[in-house]
């Protein structure tokens, strides 16, 4: 068995890059949408195949660890991925239909970069890893370079440039700070081992700390978050919201948790000041906002803002918790997007005030926002208020109260901007006219990130479970 | 003061100067430039803590390399786009989302 | 269950079943007569199980039978219960009460006939309501059934003095009698309530300290005033004349009201034990008797004089209670019952055949109206005391046990009442029955036999029911002794007499009453009623007021200031967020700047 | 294992799941599913209390279902006394209440999901044993009134005054929008509260289970229970009306369509009222006895203050909804008592006072669709045209003034005869106080509503109830009687369990069970 | 002693041509300072041992990232000539953040004793070479497939033609030019304001 079948998955999602590109070359016009449910199968394919492969294992010179930790992750990044093909699909197809292949490539890219992180052992691998998963999305922002968004204005340029000139600057923060930590071991090893950290490792650990913060939009590191998911097209932004989150969460795992753990007086306190800091700038910039996805930017950062409280806890039990918040994640926020894109296409922009009655236009989308907006705010029978919940059980029993506090009172407010939209779109009936009609692809997303959601709100144990397994890898083998 | 101290602080210096850039720049590419000067400071620093203390910095400085290679040619293709949407490279006009 | 307490629970039941008939059958009530019948037969049930329970306790001295059931449970243990108790006092007051509800009744046939049917109907499911309530009352084992029976007859009252409902002045009426009595019954909750977490029972006859018994006592008073329409509450019970005469007749003036007088005869333990709360009671009666006597010198309105009759006579009542009589209380409630309900019913009889409550359209209608002319005068001779009527004997008990109690003072109120009470019934006897004849009355003639047969009926009690103290008294385990030879009954009889004399020295010559001026300012701008009004509207309405407008506006506009602090924070706050890279780079900066800091300093 | 209370919770979700499925056009399907859903819920409800031992007492019915293993948590559930009678509560008021929605016109298949969505969670509320399960079915209770009263509510507008008149401008105050968001809102930060408090109970509790049994049976610290008693209390508290947060009430109240109205006075701020009782009583004991002398005055404010702000009210909804806020200052009197005397009453209370305002919004809802206007002073002589509907407003008066005879006599009664139990007897004074303020503006909306001269004009037609119509006010007034006439129909299930949680209090099972 | 005078020369050029960069008014001199401070570099690293580096310093830095960099600008640039405005804003403010930073490295320098491990040494060319290829075969291997992204990215975002024909482009060119007109001035009057 050679090493490189630990990294099996990664390789299949390589290599369905790989083909994409050359079906392209070889037939560039001839493709259409099919290129696009190619890439989504085959993503299932490797979903299916991630059951099948090797769960555990350690690549040599320790640079790479296979565990059921990598496996969820690797299983999350792949549901993303399918997800995001699905809803972006139709989309593409019409508005870019000659550069769709170099979509799929570069998401594809982007997925592999993610699936490396958590396995990760060896900073060089991570720091590789997390800069693949980063460079396409900053193309992926700007993809509607050409068209004249909805509304009026094309604001790809100002989206990924704000994403890339931002994220630039913190891998070039995370860098220094890097050869701050590593130079003074000599070691690429992520983990740290024992003995004291001195204050230049300090200060190198919290701006690598920076850095991560920017992928995953912590405050204040979160300033690109409300533009770029404005401005890049809806459908990838629906991707970029939640897989890159998980993908810098699962390297902040790694390397806090799973690198520095004797360390954790230098970054404990930072990491509580930013999930406070993400929770509470979150969710009050978020309450004036007209724009849903500016809205919904806001919001993650405020999601994000929670997460951050799951590894602040550092126990099994709040990365377990962290992991299923994550992966519920994923479908909320994915699911919200794509609805949104939805609606948007058919409506003609993404104002609450040009959303308003979307229930009467399209029952099923208007319901569906719902649920996802009620799971976004943490109400019980959908699968966001376990996932808070089960974050607030972890760190309260984590002793992080305080945190637990304002975490709650700030899920209240945040209740009251999810209700903003919920009142458009829900409640009031609008002005216009005709019915909203997504795709098929898009409403089939868009239907399994529902059913996800509302299955697993009535029943969380299997993902749950999973995430506590996955957790439990991750700590026996650290 | 060590001259291996010197060092870092020379680092910290360049890196400070590419900070400084980064805030005070208006022009997309000038920016750019900035967050070249910080990966170059960063990269010094690898190289002189593989210096003291051995290890893997050098290795890290080309992986390094490649990887801020791959972002100018993506951050030029960006700047490209700004100045196809405005007809000019300065970031601030890039300000539209916000109302 | 034994014999007796099944009649009684017949007496209580009957009527209840009457009454569940009618609510649950609509059309029956809607019918009318149906109605009527419906009730006449559970108040004929009624009747005959009061009157065989009467028979039976004739002999049985006061030996009492009771059935109580666990009505509320609270730790495992009743803390309510449920029953009947027959004694003498409650067999007496069964049948009292039975037999002036379906002679008002037979008397209601006739009267409510001009109804709409399903106005008719309500009437009579109302009285069959009515008996039920007041039977409850009557049968009490406890404390907290008389209560609930208490708080039922006032929702009776309520509903009947309504009964006119389109009329803005009854509906007024209504609900003010409901306010007073219901203000006042705060007291017997309030006396309920610390009797039991004193003494742990509701029991009648619960030994308790003085100080308790004071307290409890008079806090059950407060509700009796109310209730029994004593001074200062008084004011509801005239304007309840806004209901039909008959329901006067029933429960303003025979039962209801006077279940305040029964309500202290029944727990004469209690009061027993509560000698201050006695005083009050003795100076509260007789100023009530005094002042009420007064304010009907001067009314125009046949009812109101009945109904401040009615207070006065009530006041008499009390009196006799607090000065620690008992039995002559009980005894004036018996023969006032019907002496007064037999004047209601007369005067009923006579409004309805002029269609006027007033005095002055009435007017020599003995010739016309010969049977109620005699009805009228037998109640009116009886309830100005006329020797060898039933209020004679009565009255001349009340009077005499109040002899030098409170420095005889009450005694010469109730004096005075007595002359107050001959002159004013010999006013509304000559304004009414004597004298011209108003155009009014001109056609005005005698109402059928249903009206007839309750006049003739209840003025055999009116006349003789005087005679039968002794025996009452032996059946509620009391003293009777008359006192014809003694200084009270021939003072109470001359001033009778003389009030009756001055009467038609004053009025036969269609002169008014003295001093009617300065008593009718008494009356109208009654200063009791006024600073009822005044409390209501301005102190009780106005704290309302200030408490809706601070709940709206401070309260509220607390909460509110909470919403508009997170919208406008948030619309602040986006400012923050210019949209230009440089600043976002240097927030950037300088969030890592501060990081590191920390990080490299700890 | 009987399934007879997981049938009661599911039979409304399923309900809704129906309803999901069937096209917006059926309308008489939609209402026809929801009726018999609520049906079967009740009819459960009532199969329970048949099959309740009241002389074994506890938790009986009980199932168990894993729902996650490794948070020990279980969908257990289980009735006790006080279920019972909150079960039988809440099938009446909602096959009422879907009785009495008979005739919601716009978006009616929304309106039927969510009414019956939101009563599944409060039967599985009075049905949990699990703390956690506990609380999911407490927000999926409180949620759903959001956009019930957002879409079916009706608006009117409040100009601003006083002091904070600049908050005014944020939002349109009187709105139906504005009414949903702050009923909510203000619920769902009481629900914070609760889940901190939760938090800190479990994890004191060994951070293993959720099972209330079990956590009754841990001994908290003093020192955790003197603050996580308050954050209950005031949590659910803010949902039973606790002055000052009841403000969400008035205005949440009188803008709700009938049904919800009927539905959230008459069971959901019971549910508030419970959640003090059943968890924060309970579990936090020592505190409940330290924190009662507060419990207990704000609760104689509400009593009295609700009457009072009720009697300074010309919408009719109004005075309704500030009653309720009064009556459930009384359901909190009796909890505050913390004797079985005050505790029987206050779970008497919440029965009386839901049957008897369901009574009353169903009346109102019936009086507004026909006459448009809720404003009393432009009523008057109703009872000519719609002498039912009078009848049982006035009914439904008497219960709410505490008459004898009636549900509320007994429950008032109780609550006074304990609070007077109390070393604060002073607290019957305000409460008895408050029922006669009662008395006085609920006697006042009868004579200016429906007393006086025969209406004419615009009210000359209106009509007296119609049909399915019926229904609501013929049960909910003849079980006010029922109930009032013969209260150990409930009280005797509500004894025992009263009993069995007392016993918890050390302060005063010493006192009350030797 | 030779060794730090050179030393200190080279960093002093480093320094000062970083400052110029972020100085200079004209971007085009402004590249330029770029590519001495990084052609500085790349003798620092020379001084420093670590030969192979300055040699991949000077071949992708000096000549890759400069050259396009200067493609870049002349390219983007709006009037003919060889004065492009760089641009300069809020320097009060970014000095301080960046003096807070460096004062922060300082201080954390100046608390952590560092001594050079004896015996270390930097690895020579060949051990590079086995490390990339034996030890971090996985990153080299993922850093080809992030550079092929990076490529990708590039040309599609560079490439013109995807939806536009010639003539909308230039309308579209002319619409922009005058809403740029219009935005620069707001922008100043915003300023002035």
């Amino acid at each position: 068995m050679s090493w490189l079948e630990l990294l099996s998955v990664d390789l299949m999602v390589a290599g369905i890059a790989a083909l994409v590109l050359v079906l392209d070359a070889i037939m560039p016009s001839k493709l259409g949408k099919a290129v696009g449910w190619l890439t989504a199968a085959l993503l299932l394919g490797v979903l299916v195949a991630t059951f099948f492969v090797p769960q555990t294992g350690t690549a040599p010179h320790q640079v790479y660890e296979l565990s059921p930790w990598v496996m969820f992750f690797k299983r999350v990044f792949l549901v993303a991925g399918i997800l995001g093909v699905l809803g972006a699909l139709e989309w593409l197809a019409d508005k870019t239909p000659r550069r769709q292949a170099e979509f799929y490539v570069l998401l594809l890219s982007s997925v592999v970069g993610m699936m490396l992180i958590p396995g990760a052992r060896d900073w060089i691998l991570l720091f590789v890893a997390f800069e693949l998963m980063g460079i396409p999305l900053y193309v992926l922002a700007a993809w509607a370079k050409g068209d004249t968004v909805l509304g009026g204005k094309s604001l790809a340029a100002e989206a990924s440039l704000k994403l890339f000139v931002t994220g630039a600057a913190s891998s070039a923060l995370s860098l220094f700070g890097l050869a701050l930590v590593i130079g003074t071991t000599g070691s690429t090893q992520i983990a740290l081992g024992g003995g004291a950290v001195t204050p230049l490792q300090g200060f190198g650990m919290l701006l690598v700390l920076a850095g991560f913060g920017f992928k995953v939009g912590a405050v204040p590191f979160h300033m690109w978050v409300p533009d770029t998911y404005q401005g890049a097209p809806t459908p990838f932004v629906a991707f970029l919201s939640v897989a890159p989150k998980a993908g810098g969460m699962a390297a902040l795992a790694v390397v806090l948790l799973g690198g520095w753990t004797q360390a954790f007086g230098t970054w404990a306190p930072a990491l509580a000041v930013l999930a406070f800091a993400s929770m509470a700038v979150g969710n009050v910039f978020a309450i004036p906002q007209s724009d849903v996805r500016r809205l919904l930017g806001y919001s993650g950062i405020a999601q994000i803002g929670y997460a951050l409280v799951g590894l602040a806890t550092r126990t099994e039990y709040g990365v377990g918790m962290t992991l299923f918040f994550l992966a519920t994640y994923v479908f909320t926020n994915l699911g919200i997007f794509l609805v949104v894109h939805a609606a948007a296409e058919d409506m003609g922009g993404h104002s609450t005030k040009v959303l308003a009655g979307l229930s009467r236009r399209s029952p099923w989308l208007g319901a569906a926002l719902l649920v996802f907006l009620l799971s976004l705010a943490g109400i019980p029978f959908v699968v966001g208020f376990w996932a808070k919940f089960f974050l607030f059980l972890a760190a309260w029993k984590a002793g992080l109260t305080g945190l637990v506090w304002a975490a709650v009172a700030l899920a209240v407010l945040g209740l009251f901007y999810y209700l903003s939209v919920a009142r458009s779109t829900f409640m009031s009936d609008g002005s216009g006219e005709g019915k909203v009609r997504p795709g098929f692809a898009l409403t089939a997303a868009i239907v399994l990130c529902l059913a996800a959601v509302v299955g697993l709100g009535l029943y969380p144990t299997p993902l749950l479970d999973a995430s506590m397994s996955a957790s439990k890898a991750f700590f026996t083998l650290r | 003061m060590s001259s291996l101290s010197q060092f870092v602080l020379l680092a910290g210096v360049l890196f400070s100067i590419g900070l400084y850039g980064l805030m005070t720049r208006t022009h997309a590419i000038a920016m750019l430039l900035s967050i070249e000067l910080m990966a170059n400071a960063a990269n010094v620093l690898f190289v002189v803590f593989a210096k003291a203390f051995g290890g893997a910095g050098q290795i890290f400085v080309l992986f390094a390399l490649a990887i801020t290679v791959a972002e100018v040619a993506v951050g030029l293709a960006l700047v490209m786009l700004l100045y196809r949407r405005y007809d000019d490279t300065l970031l601030d006009l890039a300000n539209e989302a916000r109302e | 269950m034994s014999p007796l307490l099944t009649l009684a629970a017949v007496a209580v039941f009957a009527p209840a079943a009457a009454a569940l008939l009618l609510v649950l059958v609509p059309p029956l009530r809607k019918q009318g007569m149906p109605a009527a019948i419906v009730t006449l037969l559970g108040s004929v049930a009624a009747v005959v199980s009061a009157g065989r329970i009467l028979l039976d306790r004739l002999g049985a001295g006061h030996a009492a039978e009771s059935i109580v059931t666990p009505w509320i449970i609270v730790a495992n243990k009743p803390l309510a219960e449920l029953g009947l108790l027959v004694d003498g006092t409650s067999a007496t007051m069964l049948f009292v009460v039975c037999l002036v509800a379906l002679m008002v009744q037979v008397f209601s046939l006739s009267y409510m006939s001009e109804e709409p049917p399903a106005a008719y109907g309500r009437y009579f499911a109302l009285h069959a309501l009515f008996l039920f309530s007041m039977n409850v009352l009557v049968v009490a084992p406890n404390l907290l059934q008389a209560f609930a029976g208490w708080e039922l007859v006032g929702l009776a009252s309520y509903l009947l003095i309504g009964f006119y409902f389109h009329k803005p002045s009854a509906a007024k009426a209504a609900v003010k009698a409901f306010w007073m009595t219901k203000l006042a019954d705060m007291g017997f909750l309030f006396g309920l309530l610390w009797l039991f977490v004193q003494a742990d029972t509701f029991r009648w006859d619960v030994p308790v300290s003085h100080e308790l018994a004071n307290v409890v006592a008079l806090m059950l008073f407060i509700a009796v005033v109310g209730k029994s329409a004593q001074f200062p509450l008084h004011i509801w019970l005239p304007d309840a004349m806004e209901g039909p005469t008959p329901v006067s007749a029933l429960l303003h003036a025979a039962t209801m009201v006077a279940a305040g007088v029964f309500l202290v005869v029944r727990a004469d333990p209690l009061f027993a034990l509560a000698p201050f709360a006695r005083d009050v009671m003795l100076w509260v009666g007789a100023i009530t008797a005094s002042f009420a006597a007064l304010l009907a010198l001067v009314q125009t309105d046949i009812k109101k004089v009945l109904a401040y009759s009615t207070a006065s006579q009530l006041g008499y009542m009390v009196t006799a209670l607090g000065a620690g009589n008992a039995f002559a209380g009980f005894f004036h409630l018996g023969t006032h019952a019907f002496f007064k309900a037999l004047l209601f019913l007369a005067a009923g009889s006579v409004i309805h055949a002029v269609h006027s409550n007033e005095l002055a359209d009435m007017g020599g209608l003995r010739k016309k109206m010969p049977l109620t002319a005699t009805a009228f005068t037998i109640g009116a001779l009886s309830l100005a005391g006329f020797p060898g009527f039933a209020g004679f004997f009565s009255k001349d008990l009340v009077l005499h046990s109040v002899e030098g109690k409170g420095g005889w003072i009450p005694w010469v109120l109730l004096m005075a009442s007595a002359f107050l009470t001959a002159f004013y019934m010999g006013r509304v006897l000559i304004k009414a029955f004597l004298g011209a004849e108003s155009s009014k009355a001109h056609h005005a003639h005698e109402s059928g036999p249903a009206m007839a047969a309750p006049l003739v009926i209840l003025a055999v009690p009116a006349l003789g029911s005087g005679f039968l103290g002794a025996w009452l008294a032996s059946s509620t385990g009391h003293e009777y002794e008359l006192h014809f030879a003694s200084m009270t009954p021939i003072t109470a009889t001359v001033l009778g007499l003389a009030g009756l004399g001055a009467s038609w020295v004053v009025f036969g010559s269609g002169g008014t009453a003295p001093f009617a001026d300065v008593i009718a300012r008494l009356d109208r701008e009654s200063w009791v009623d006024r600073s009822w009004e005044l409390g209501y509207r301005r102190v009780m309405l106005g704290a309302a007021a200030v408490l809706g407008w601070f709940d709206r506006y401070i309260v509220d506009g607390v909460m509110n200031l909470f919403g508009w602090a997170a919208i406008e924070g948030g619309q602040k706050a986006r400012t923050l967020q210019t949209g230009l890279v440089r600043d976002y780079a240097w927030a950037l900066v300088a969030g890592a700047a501060v990081l590191a800091l920390v990080g490299g300093l700890k | 294992m009987s399934m007879l209370l997981s049938t009661i919770v599911a039979a409304p979700a399923i309900a809704a799941a129906i309803l999901l499925a069937l096209p917006a056009s059926q309308r008489l399907a939609i209402r026809v599913v929801s009726l018999v859903g609520a049906i079967i819920s009740l009819a459960g409800s009532v199969q329970v209390a048949r099959l309740y031992d009241r002389g074994v007492g506890g938790l009986q019915l009980g199932e168990d279902y894993t729902l996650v293993p490794s948070l020990g948590i279980h969908l257990n559930l289980a009735v006790d006394g006080w279920g019972v009678a909150l079960l039988l509560l809440t099938g009446i008021i909602i096959v009422t209440g879907v009785l009495a929605s008979w005739t919601v016109a716009r978006r009616d298949k929304d309106f039927f999901v969510l009414l019956l969505v939101l009563v599944a969670g409060v039967f599985g509320v009075f049905v949990s044993q699990d703390l956690f399960v506990f609380f999911l079915f407490y927000e999926i209770a409180v949620l759903p009134m959001y956009l019930l009263i957002g879409i079916w509510g009706s608006s009117h507008k409040v100009e601003g005054q006083g002091p904070f008149r600049f908050a005014w401008r944020a939002f349109q105050v009187g709105g139906k929008e504005y009414a949903a968001m702050k009923l909510t809102l203000m619920l769902l930060v009481g629900s914070a509260a609760i889940l901190v408090a939760i938090l800190a109970l479990w994890n004191e509790a060994g951070g293993t289970t959720f099972d209330l049994t079990a956590l009754q049976s841990h001994h908290f610290s003093r020192q955790t229970q003197m603050w996580t008693f308050p954050l209950l209390w005031l949590g659910f508290g803010t949902l039973a009306g606790v002055f000052p947060f009841h403000t969400w009430s008035p205005d949440g109240h009188a803008s709700a369509p009938t049904a919800v109205s009927m539905l959230h006075a008459g069971v959901l701020m019971k549910l508030g009222a419970f959640g003090v009782m059943r968890i924060g009583m309970v579990l936090a004991p020592d505190a409940a006895a330290t924190w009662a002398p507060i419990v207990g005055g704000v609760a104689v404010i509400n009593v009295l203050y609700g009457a009072m702000c009720a009697a300074n009210q010309t919408d009719l909804k109004y005075i309704i909804a500030y009653s309720s806020v009064s009556h459930m200052g009384v359901v909190m009197l009796g909890a505050a008592t913390l004797n079985p005397t005050g505790w029987n009453g206050a779970v008497y209370q919440m029965f009386a006072h839901g049957i008897m305002t369901g009574l009353f919004f169903a009346l109102v809802g019936l009086v507004y669709e026909r006459a448009h206007t809720r404003a009393i002073a432009k009523m008057g002589g109703f009872s000519h045209v719609m002498p039912a509907v009078g009848a049982f407003f006035t009914l439904a008066c008497l219960s709410s003034l505490g008459l004898p005879g009636t549900a509320g006599f007994v429950a008032e009664f109780l609550v006074f005869l304990g609070a007077a139990k109390t070393q604060h007897a002073w607290w019957a004074i305000p409460g008895v106080l408050g029922a006669f303020v009662t008395a006085v503006y609920v006697l006042r909306a009868v004579k200016t509503i429906f007393w006086g001269p025969k209406p004419s004009g615009e009210f000359a037609h209106l009509t007296d109830a119609q049909r399915t119509e019926w229904f609501a006010p013929v049960m909910l007034g003849a079980a006010l009687v029922v109930f009032g006439f013969w209260p150990r129909f409930l009280l005797d299930f509500i004894d025992g369990t009263s009993a069995t949680f007392l016993n918890r209090i050390p302060q005063v099972a010493e006192v009350f069970f030797p | 002693m030779m060794d730090s005078i050179a030393t200190s020369v080279v960093a002093l050029a480093m320094v000062l041509s970083a400052l110029f960069v972020v100085r200079a008014k004209n971007l085009v001199h402004a590249v330029l300072w770029l590519g001495i401070s990084l052609a500085a570099t790349a003798a620092f690293y020379g001084m420093q041992g670590a030969s192979f580096l300055a040699g991949v310093q000077i071949l992708t830095y000096v000549g890759g990232i400069v050259t396009l960099m200067i493609f870049g600008v002349m390219v983007t640039r709006r009037h003919e000539g060889s004065s492009v405005p760089s641009g300069h804003k809020n320097g009060f403010r970014a000095l301080l953040t960046s003096l807070l930073f460096f004062g922060a490295l300082a201080a954390a320098v100046q608390k952590t004793p560092l001594e050079p491990r004896p015996g270390a040494a930097l690895q020579t060319t060949p051990e590079l070479a086995r490390a990339l290829i034996d030890d971090y075969v996985l990153p080299f291997e993922v850093a080809s497939l992030l550079l092929l992204a990076g490529i990708v990215g590039a040309v599609v975002i560079a490439r013109r033609k995807d939806l536009e024909t010639p003539a909308t482009a230039e309308g579209r060119r002319a619409a922009m030019a005058e809403a740029h007109a219009a935005r620069l001035a707001a922008m100043v009057t915003k300023e002035t304001a």
